[in-house]
């Protein structure tokens, strides 16, 4: 299928959700929905960089926290000058700030291997964290208080623009995996999260493939962020640099599948909206053992993931 | 005046680091040593403080003794993990980011169990020396800190002596390195890293009592060492207990000074900026071999 | 000072072995046999199945045909289903194909590692002391890392920590890779010295076979997995047309 | 036997200049002051005992290590310093002695790999996917590994491991091939058509240095030899010379 | 349909859920002597929660999916402040009345016309946490001249310890330490931080911190012998019966914020009969055993709802706002008029001085008002002030 024509089937399922949750016509879908849409384009943010070329990203949390700050930032500065940005150009603004986040920490820590890789994105994280708790134009710990109007024009309740927001998020998100995985740059990927000295060999430029790939993961992480704090009306760092969005981030593509754009959406939708299932229906720690124990059975009996297991039930025995 | 507050902040610096040390000692030679990924490690240092806590509430026996007493429970939980991890992982090659969730996913189940158990109160215990505080001079430490501290010393000594004055914790240093080359010196790979596992997972019994007899407990209380925790043992050196020592002591004096003469809010990123700092310049920590 | 003497016969006997990796087939039909007190050369060049063959003695790699049969200190035992931890305990010590050190530990330390053995644990002090008499060199550098070695010490240390193992059979694989010529014939010297000193039957691997046959009383020529000469002695060999073939691509 | 070419007989520019290329490990010298001019268009064999520093020499010319002291020239233009991809898309291409297959790829897509990032990297070229799908497979059948294009690496065998080690070094169109130890571990009638192969594509303009320790393939290769002994060169000449040296023979062969 | 169902989320889980468990409790508690005595306008109540996990982030979806999936009649709030504010969108969006419990000053930024708020703050929301404590200590001879305050680097800490600082400024008293700390488990070990306010030898020490600093100061002021002439403020935490257990004798004489204690004045209509409820229910539930701090603010919010209903005769969220605003509901905490911006119209947060407390103190302590004077308001107070600090420390 070529690039074009995915995007043009994907946007076609997009708006047929939208438009099939609209016939249901009930706020919450939009709500619970908008949170597992955030994780689908987290998950696929993740994967670009962790699944695609071999780097574990721990620090997700505070990409994703940029791109809510940022948010809560311009709106401050809107707060002042009298005029707000309209949302999609603050989820634009929201990945640039991360993506260029992400050229920093690149810089910084790419030559690092492995586990000191993860440790110092795990490192970054915490910098930031206090940098925003201690920065009072944006809240501080204190927090800052967004309030989104709760009407829109033509769409009626704002948590449904929102919900489209994050709806052409997933898309556009969705669709880059997918081009990247499928063209010469995804090609690129692999030789790095394979052997880096033999894809140096081969021409590769490795050292500018990894900052693409922080760069782009960055960004998509900011934008997933960006609209947060007009989903949540009130920002404080714990919500924004929440472990959940680091651990998720690496779960679901876990679950689902590092190596194709397919694992880590199919990651999210299933374990996001079972989480969500979880808080409505067991209102109790159940929802943390749950997330737990799927982990642990997912990495113990498919090793890779719900597409890996897919594809050898599909491909039928292969011969030992 | 000044002076005075130096002096103590050094020593406050150092006992805390003093405990900083037994929180990662254990990760110190899970993933320093043995490369398991084992971020489910704070999980478990809580779990010892909830059992430090439930026998203390019905018993009154002090905390770091039941800690000691609890050693073996640890280590054999530790046995019993490990056994689990090498048949799901180790045996089919390393697979570091699937170890990784696996523990992400023992250390939910951990805390969720906690809350099932203990409910979601915060738990704390009593002791003697909870409160009181030794004077020499101008300088003074708190029991509540430097007990823990002490204790932390002398169980790093002991490590420390007991992994490189032994057969076993000789090929435990060396087992990442090459555990087929270890199997040439009659030494079974699989078994030296199911002990060590072991020794790790028996020090949170002891880093789990210190814990709890320097602040109240929660079941998640364990989520918020994990930055800290690895940040010590990269920053020590993998593989190396005096590096974790020197990491964690350095990290608890920089967080004093910080907070005395400073403010404290810094303080996090003061450790974490050194640490991205030492990684930038020397990728295998201060005492890394 | 001696160790303890050997009470009896150690030898190795290899009967019509079959192994490899996966579907290659690395080794065809072997047979050997190291008699008591021999030092036998396994030549060949790169590739041939030296290392596989002493995997397969070692029980890193299983034959999928024929047995190994070992008599240490006269008590025959069969190799074949044996975990490579039990072949050690018995005293059968492998110097392998590339070193094989443990790079972050000191020099001092991968001796005392090749002690864990247990019956080599009452001999640590007399052997330590041999190893550091025998390899001036360790006793200098017993605090640095292994891994900084240069190849000729690392390869002396590969040896002295085998026989910190007290073995009653050494097998050395390859010992002159990666020395330079000077080192090679000071390494095979000291093989010598340490087969009189504890009175071992020795297999070495080597490619370089004038130095392998300075001290070795016979030898085997293998070839892409298979013993294609067997020579009776050192003379045998070095006349054979066969090796100047395969050594000299004439 | 080809002809032999001393380095005095060059006139122009060589490919490939090394001068008093240096490289240790730690306190280990691994390369002491090594020089070099291979002109183009020549098969250079390179010999040497185990150790002697060969791969050391080829990691610091094809980049993948950064020389210490000394300087390397290709095509005219100093390199050293250069990151290993850029000397590789200027016409650099090595194989590994140990085979570094991209583990998650095919085969083919192995070999797709430098086509996109060296070849289609240059300067003026262009590949369309049906170019590229027709390179990869010609250079696959080249090496008579056509049938296992879609294959996982780790479901081939050692020897066609190294088939496509060499076929990934291949499809760089290099102007430089450097082959380490392709040949280790293959049947005689398997060294035969490697080295067929390399002539042949000498023969289409391509220089060649080859490392090996058979030395029937050496002396069937090569049209000058080199000898490497700890880090120094100390032989370099027709091959029916360099073997008869005496520094050789004791080096190398044993005495 | 002759149910009528009440939504909210509820921290059960996280850092916020012993507190967040407690004021469950109390809502359960009153849920069941509603339906004993036959219900709201005659229909049996049924309480709808679910798990907030004390993260903010899942409060939208849980008032939306109460709102328009479980069809909730009405809705209140779960502990605290985070929590609140998440849901106040929603809620408005809604148009539904929101009863809060505990958050502090939520209504400044949204000014909705229907919300309430459970806290005895008063209109001077950051200040009342304090006020009492200051007038208490200027009244002292030798009266207090220096002051230092320390305060958690999270929200209501924040905005209490902003209180402070206007009343301390307002008193001509000078500031000598004014620093946020990181709250545990960020911050390990509380000495550096009482060394550092040793150090300039204040007379008065602010404190306002959640529960594991509370702790961790107050140990370490032992530990450093820090003895300023008065100390407390806004410690979140000290009103909790297992943290009491935990410090016992080395809480007297600090002087701290309460919001209910079990005097006699106090013992509002239905209190006593609440508490031996929520008493006898505690241990099963897992909860603070006395539930003086969030048990009988999580009945009393719902009884402000039950009279909202019962005012208005209706379950119309609008006609029950209206109510609301111009009624005064009698609660077990006491009376609550509300006035502007939905907060109370005066504030009657208390300060309270704990003393004489020994080792041998127990539940039955803490049951008591044996060991806490209440000196702040004077219509409340038990007891004068023990001052300094240190007279009281024995
Ligand atoms: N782990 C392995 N997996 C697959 N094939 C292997 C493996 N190890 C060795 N081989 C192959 O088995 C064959 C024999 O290898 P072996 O190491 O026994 O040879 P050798 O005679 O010791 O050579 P060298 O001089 O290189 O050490 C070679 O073709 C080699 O590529
Ligand atoms: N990364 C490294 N760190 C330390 N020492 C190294 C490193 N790489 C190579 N060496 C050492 O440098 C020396 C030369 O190694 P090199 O691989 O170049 O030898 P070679 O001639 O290719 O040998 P072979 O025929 O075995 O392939 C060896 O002693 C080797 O141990
Ligand atoms: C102490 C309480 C009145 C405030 C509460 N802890 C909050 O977070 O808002
Ligand atoms: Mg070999
Ligand atoms: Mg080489």
């Amino acid at each position: 299928m070529k690039a074009p024509t995915f995007l043009l089937i994907l946007t076609a399922v997009a708006a047929a959700l939208f438009m099939a949750f609209r016939l249901v016509g009930n706020d919450y879908l939009f709500f619970a929905g908008y949170t597992v849409l955030q994780y689908v384009v987290i998950a696929t943010a993740w994967n670009i960089l962790g699944g695609y070329c071999g780097y574990v990203n721990f620090g997700s949390a505070g990409f994703f926290a940029v791109g809510v700050y940022s948010t809560v930032f311009f709106h401050n500065i809107g707060q002042m000058v009298d005029f707000q940005l309209p949302i999609p150009v603050l989820i634009v603004i929201g990945g640039i700030m991360s993506g260029l986040l992400g050229l920093g920490m690149g810089y910084l820590t790419l030559r690092l291997r492995g586990v000191f890789f993860a440790i110092a994105t795990l490192a970054l994280l915490v910098v930031i964290e206090t940098f925003v708790v201690n920065w009072s134009f944006v809240g501080g710990s204190r927090g800052a208080y967004i309030i989104p109007p709760s009407e829109i024009p033509i769409l009626g309740a704002f948590i449904q623009y929102l919900f489209l927001l994050m709806l052409i998020l997933v898309v556009l998100s969705l669709a880059a995996a997918r081009t990247i995985e499928r063209s010469r740059l995804g090609i690129g990927f692999a030789t790095i999260r394979d052997d880096e000295l033999a894809a140096e060999a081969s021409g590769v430029p490795t050292l500018r493939l990894k900052l693409i790939a922080t760069v782009v993961s960055g960004a998509l992480f900011g934008m997933a962020g960006a609209p947060f704090p007009y989903y949540i009306g009130y920002v404080e760092p714990n919500s924004a640099f929440n472990l959940a969005y680091s651990v998720n981030a690496i779960a679901m593509p876990m679950i689902g599948g590092t190596m194709t754009w397919v694992g880590p959406m199919v990651g999210a939708l299933l374990l996001s909206t079972l989480q969500q299932v979880i808080t409505v229906t067991i209102s109790s720690a159940a929802n943390l053992l749950i997330t737990g124990l799927l982990l642990i059975g997912f990495v113990i009996l498919a090793p890779k993931g719900l597409v890996g297991l897919w594809q050898s039930l599909t491909a039928g025995r292969k011969q030992p | 005046m000044q002076f005075d507050l130096l002096i103590n902040a050094i020593i406050a610096g150092l006992m805390l680091g003093g405990f900083y040390a037994a929180v990662t000692a254990g990760i110190s030679i899970s993933f320093g040593m043995l490369d398991i990924v084992n971020i489910a490690h704070p999980g478990f240092i809580v779990l010892g403080s909830y059992i430090a806590y439930i026998v203390n509430a019905q018993f009154g026996i002090d905390p770091i003794v039941i800690a000691i007493l609890a050693l073996p429970v640890f280590f054999a939980l530790g046995t019993g993990i490990y056994g689990i991890y090498f048949h799901s992982f180790e045996k089919h090659g390393q697979d570091a980011l699937r170890g990784l969730a696996f523990f992400f996913g023992l250390l939910f189940v951990t805390e969720v169990l906690l809350i099932l158990v203990f409910g979601v109160d915060y738990r704390t215990v009593s002791t003697a020396y909870v409160g009181g505080s030794l004077k020499i001079g101008v300088m003074e430490f708190p029991l509540r800190m430097l007990v823990p501290a002490l204790v932390s010393f002398a169980m790093f000594a002991a490590l420390q002596l007991y992994m490189s004055r032994t057969f076993i914790g000789r090929a435990v240093m060396a087992v990442s390195q090459d555990p087929q080359a270890l199997e040439l010196m009659a030494v079974d790979p699989t078994r030296i890293k199911r002990i060590a596992f072991s020794i790790s997972m028996a020090t949170c019994a002891m880093a789990g009592a210190f814990l709890i007899v320097i602040q109240p407990v929660l079941p998640s209380s364990g989520r918020e060492y994990i930055g800290r925790v690895f940040a010590i043992c990269v920053l020590g050196g993998l593989g190396s207990l005096p590096g974790t020592l020197i990491a964690a002591l350095l990290i608890g004096v920089i967080e004093s000074i910080a907070t005395t003469f400073y403010g404290p809010s810094w303080a996090p990123a003061v450790s974490f900026g050194l640490l991205l700092l030492t990684l930038a310049v020397r990728p295998s920590g201060l005492l890394g071999r | 000072m001696t160790p303890d003497p050997a009470h009896g016969a150690n030898s190795i006997a290899v009967e019509g072995i079959d192994a490899g990796y996966g579907l290659v087939r690395v080794l065809d039909d072997v047979s050997l046999n190291v008699g008591s007190g021999e030092t036998v050369a396994l030549l060949g060049t790169n590739g041939n199945g030296k290392s596989t063959l002493m995997k397969c003695i070692m029980g890193w790699v299983r034959p999928t045909k024929g047995r190994i049969v070992a008599e240490i200190d006269g008590v025959r035992h069969d190799l074949t289903k044996m975990a490579t931890t039990d072949i050690v305990d018995l005293g059968i010590a492998l110097v392998p194909e590339g070193r094989r050190l443990f790079p972050r530990q000191t020099v001092e330390e991968n001796l005392l590692l090749g002690a864990s053995r247990p019956k080599a644990r009452p001999h640590i002090k007399t052997n330590l002391d041999f190893c550091f008499e025998t390899f001036p060199r360790l006793a200098e550098r017993r605090g640095q890392l292994a891994g900084s070695m240069s190849g000729g010490e690392q390869q002396m240390l590969a040896l002295a920590r085998a026989l910190m193992l007290n073995p009653r059979i050494l097998l050395v694989d390859e010992p002159s890779v990666g020395l330079s010529p000077l080192l090679v014939g000071r390494t095979i010297d000291a093989i010598k010295t340490l087969k009189e000193h504890y009175k071992l039957t020795v297999l070495m691997a080597e490619q370089n076979f004038t130095q392998a046959l300075r001290i070795a009383d016979r030898g085997y020529v293998i070839v892409h997995g298979k013993i294609e000469f067997e020579g009776a002695s050192a003379d045998e060999l070095n006349n054979n047309d066969l090796i100047r073939q395969f050594y000299l691509g004439m | 036997m080809g002809q032999p070419v001393a380095e005095e007989v060059i006139g122009d520019v060589p490919l490939l200049a090394i001068e008093q290329l240096g490289k240790r490990f730690g306190g280990f010298v691994a390369l002491d002051t090594v020089d070099l001019k291979v002109p183009q268009g020549q098969r250079l064999g390179l010999i040497g005992p185990n150790g002697s520093g060969k791969s050391t020499l080829v990691n610091c010319i094809s980049g993948t290590l950064q020389n210490e002291t000394g300087s390397v020239s290709f095509d005219g233009q100093r390199i050293d310093g250069f990151p290993a991809h850029r000397r590789a898309r200027l016409g650099l291409a090595r194989s590994f002695q140990l085979p570094r297959p991209f583990r998650t790829m095919t085969v083919a897509e192995n070999v797709r790999v430098p086509l996109i990032y060296t070849v289609g990297a240059r300067a003026g070229v262009h590949l369309t996917q049906s170019e590229l799908e027709d390179r990869c497979m010609e250079v696959l059948s080249l090496v008579a590994l056509q049938d296992k294009a879609n294959k996982n690496p780790f479901d081939l065998t050692q020897v066609e491991m190294r088939k496509l080690e060499l076929a990934r070094a291949m499809a760089a169109e290099p102007k430089l091939l450097i082959a380490d130890e392709s040949m280790a571990g293959l049947s005689h009638s398997e060294v035969e058509d490697i080295v067929a192969l390399l002539i042949r594509m000498n023969e289409r303009g391509v220089t060649i240095i080859m490392i090996e320790h058979i030395m029937r393939a050496v002396m069937a290769f090569s049209q000058r030899l080199v000898v490497l002994v700890s880090g120094r060169k100390i032989a370099d000449g027709a091959p029916e010379d360099v073997i008869k040296d005496k520094d050789v023979v004791g080096a190398y062969l044993g005495t | 349909q002759d149910t009528v169902k009440i939504g909210f989320s509820q921290s059960l889980t996280g850092f916020l859920s012993p507190n967040g468990k407690q004021a469950l409790l109390g809502q359960e508690i009153w849920a069941d002597r509603v339906n004993k005595a036959g219900g709201l306008l005659g229909k049996k109540v049924e309480l709808k929660y679910y798990d907030d996990k004390s993260q903010g982030s899942e409060v939208p979806g849980i008032y939306t999916k109460l709102i328009d999936v479980d069809k909730v009649d009405l809705v209140v709030s779960g502990y605290a402040s985070n929590q609140i504010a998440p849901a106040m969108p929603v809620v408005m969006s809604k148009k539904k009345t929101f009863i809060s419990l505990f958050g502090l000053d939520i209504n400044d930024k949204f000014k909705y016309d229907k919300y309430f708020s459970i806290i005895p703050t008063g209109q001077d929301t950051k200040g009342s946490f304090t006020q009492g404590w200051f007038d208490v200590a200027m009244q002292q001879s030798p009266k207090p001249q220096t002051i230092a305050l320390t305060f958690a680097d999270a929200e209501f800490s924040q905005n209490a310890c902003e209180g402070a600082r206007a009343t301390a400024k307002k008193l001509n008293l000078k500031i000598v330490y004014d620093k946020a700390y990181p709250p545990p488990p960020k911050t390990t070990d509380f000495a550096p931080i009482v060394r550092a306010i040793k150090a300039e030898n204040p007379d008065l020490v602010m404190i306002c911190s959640y529960p594991l600093d509370s702790i961790g100061l107050v140990l370490a002021a032992h530990e450093v012998d820090l003895k300023p002439k008065m100390m407390g403020g806004a410690m979140v935490g000290l009103q909790a019966t297992p943290f009491k257990d935990k410090l016992k004798g080395k809480l007297n004489g600090i002087v701290n914020y309460e919001t209910w204690v079990p005097d006699k004045k106090q013992m509002y209509e239905g209190a006593e009969a609440f508490y031996k409820e929520y008493q006898s229910r505690a241990g099963a539930a897992g909860v603070d055993p006395l539930g003086y701090y969030l048990g009988g603010w999580g009945y009393a919010q719902m009884q402000v709802l039950e009279a909202g209903i019962k005012g208005a005769k209706s379950f119309d969220d609008a006609k029950i706002a209206e109510y609301l605003k111009k009624a005064t509901v009698q609660t077990v905490v006491g009376p609550i008029k509300f006035g502007a911006k939905g907060e109370w119209a005066d504030s009657r947060m208390m300060q309270v001085q704990y003393h004489s407390l020994t080792d041998a103190a127990n539940l039955e302590t803490w049951r008591g008002m044996s060991y806490q004077t209440v000196v702040d308001p004077p219509s409340l107070a038990t007891g004068k002030l023990i001052y300094p600090y240190e007279k009281a420390m024995k």
